[in-house]
């Protein structure tokens, strides 16, 4: 492990800010997880990261009605613990989410839903903040269920 | 006029990278509390939920190896897995849970039951 | 280390068809990193000639603890620094 | 296909009764569309449905926020309306919908949370009522998740 | 119609793991319906000695006109019939 | 400093089954709609996206055949499959979407891209 470890961090590095998209779904995927434990070690590094961006089933990610086991993390809250605490934006891809049952107050008046259920500090927008992320020197990182 | 259901519930994903494998084990367990007769096979990567020593915490998560080693005593009649599977994955007598049964995904397996469904 | 040309981070389990086709898209100056269900490869035996890694916590969560020697166990924040390193990366 | 048809339903039918047990989640997966689809032809051929059971990811078709395109089904208020008019329970096991952020008003009190969002008429409960189901004489079949 | 053993609902893809298991679980007396994606096994080619139905609408969804003669195609009216008449069903 | 990224997306599920190939190709449209440079590529089952002659109003879905067949004058580079998996799916020149390009996923096709993801 050290020596891995030290052998890999003389490397000079190439990427010093991240975007991460998750596709995955929190409990159905490890995908939520794993990617915490990236940005929790890439933040530790000196890392940036610019954005986490939400698709497709991710979007579960942003929910603020997740009620796990209290034995079990809750990892909506990990997460919007951690952008919160680093400031990092988070977002959630506004067509994947409404197809999934995650609105804001915004879309819940549009749509004239009975109830909003997006956790601060995500919101919901566009597929245009993940363009922007990859028009950007940002490398775009991918954690995507598994099988 | 009912017959008695005989259900075998299959895991054929392996452990902790999604969630069906874990639900599924809760599928049988409720069987087995309210008295079912349900038997469980662990098929093709699933066979990996069978192997001593998950330090699942690791990953935030919890470990079944102690679940599906008290299977028996909770009800469930047996834990089978295909053997292919297991010689696949280097599953041997050595880091293979105790209790289990190695068996053939064929037709006369099947057929020993009448109510047989997939995790997720 | 040997500069990494593409860095593939692979997360199905062997026999899915995305495993399969990661392992035969490999090129000489890539390097592999078995993380989540990926890290079975390890079980069943994993035969490549690129540089390969996996990820410790998902190793040991599935009871995999003595892999072949070809193969450098790594934490989250080697795995960070292999992707900074890496000129491409590839989620798998 | 009416030479198929008429071979087959000269067969004795075994099973009268069916219970439809639909674990794939809306969109991201075919099952509800699927089973709603098998759920109106075996209506139309007199069979009855005893339970509709929603497990794992398949929770997510009882969200009362699913807001699709225009253009798009709404799978959740098809599912719903199906089961209103032929007064068949809808039933979400409680710890499949805990984890992935469905509740009703009982389990928003009870886990003090922002809103709930399940719609009616399914409820909410353990894995006793497919317990229940497959210790009948009903068929018990299952929608899953394709790939 | 001979009296089904096992009806086996196959919603995989060729070359999922669960396809060929499925296909490899097949009894003389059982019976076959690809549905969903597994009706891409008529597009790949089914050889199989069991009787085998496919689901109309999702054939033609995925542009598939014109199957092996061997294979019946069915509505979902059929699918109802054929599931109340097996003795046993299996959801791959 | 800043390297323009030559996205490559990659479709290798069937289609209507799931969304993931769906949202991808959302991800494609997107990509070219802001003029940045991006190919698809379909492998594995991913390939029978580009049949000719989808019914998808039968399963009550939109077919995305029509944007596939627009998807140079939207912006997109090139729509790339895999011959072998083209092969295996009986996808011939009769049946095929016009303006795909036959390729093999190999070390030489990815090296022309810097930024390459998977539908989900």
């Amino acid at each position: 492990m050290t020596d891995a470890q030290s052998e890999l961090t003389g490397t000079p590095a190439h990427a010093g800010v991240f975007t991460l998209v998750i596709t995955g779904a929190p409990y159905s995927s490890q995908a939520p997880q794993t990617a915490l434990d990236f940005a929790r070690a890439a933040l530790k590094a000196g890392k940036q990261i610019d954005r986490v961006f939400l698709y497709g089933d991710g979007v579960h990610l942003a929910s603020a009605l997740l009620a796990p086991p209290s034995d079990e993390a809750n990892l909506a809250r990990a997460w919007a613990d951690l952008l919160t605490e680093h400031q990092i934006p988070g977002v959630a891809c506004i067509a994947s989410a409404l197809r999934r049952g995650l609105v804001d107050e915004s879309e819940q008046k549009r749509y004239q839903l009975p109830a909003s259920n997006l956790v601060a500090p995500f919101e919901i927008a566009g597929l245009g903040e993940w363009v922007a992320s990859t028009a950007s020197d940002s490398r775009v990182l991918y954690f995507h269920k598994g099988a | 006029m009912s017959t008695p259901k005989r259900t075998l519930i299959i895991i054929d994903q392996a452990p902790y990278g999604s969630f069906e494998g874990r639900e599924a084990l809760d599928m049988a367990f409720s069987l087995a509390a309210f008295d079912q007769t349900v038997s469980i096979l662990f098929s093709g990567p699933g066979v990996n939920w069978l192997r001593k020593g998950q330090l699942a915490a690791d990953i935030h998560q919890k470990s079944v190896e102690k679940n599906l080693a008290a299977a028996p005593i909770f009800g469930v009649q047996a834990l089978l897995a295909n053997a292919a599977d297991c010689e696949l994955f280097n599953l041997t007598q050595d880091n293979l849970l105790e209790q289990v049964e190695l068996v053939k995904l064929t037709p006369e397996l099947t057929g020993q039951f009448n109510h047989i469904t997939f995790a997720g | 280390m040997a500069p990494i040309h593409t860095l593939h981070i692979l997360n199905k389990t062997p026999g899915h068809q995305r495993h399969e086709a990661c392992l035969a898209a490999l090129g000489p100056q890539d390097a592999l990193v078995l993380i989540e269900n990926g890290v079975l490869a390890l079980a069943k035996g994993l035969d490549t000639d690129v540089a390969c890694y996996a990820l410790m916590p998902d190793a040991s969560a599935r009871g995999i603890e003595d892999p072949a020697s070809e193969v450098t166990m790594v934490s989250f924040d080697d795995m960070v620094a292999l992707t900074s390193a890496a000129e491409n990366v590839i989620s798998w």
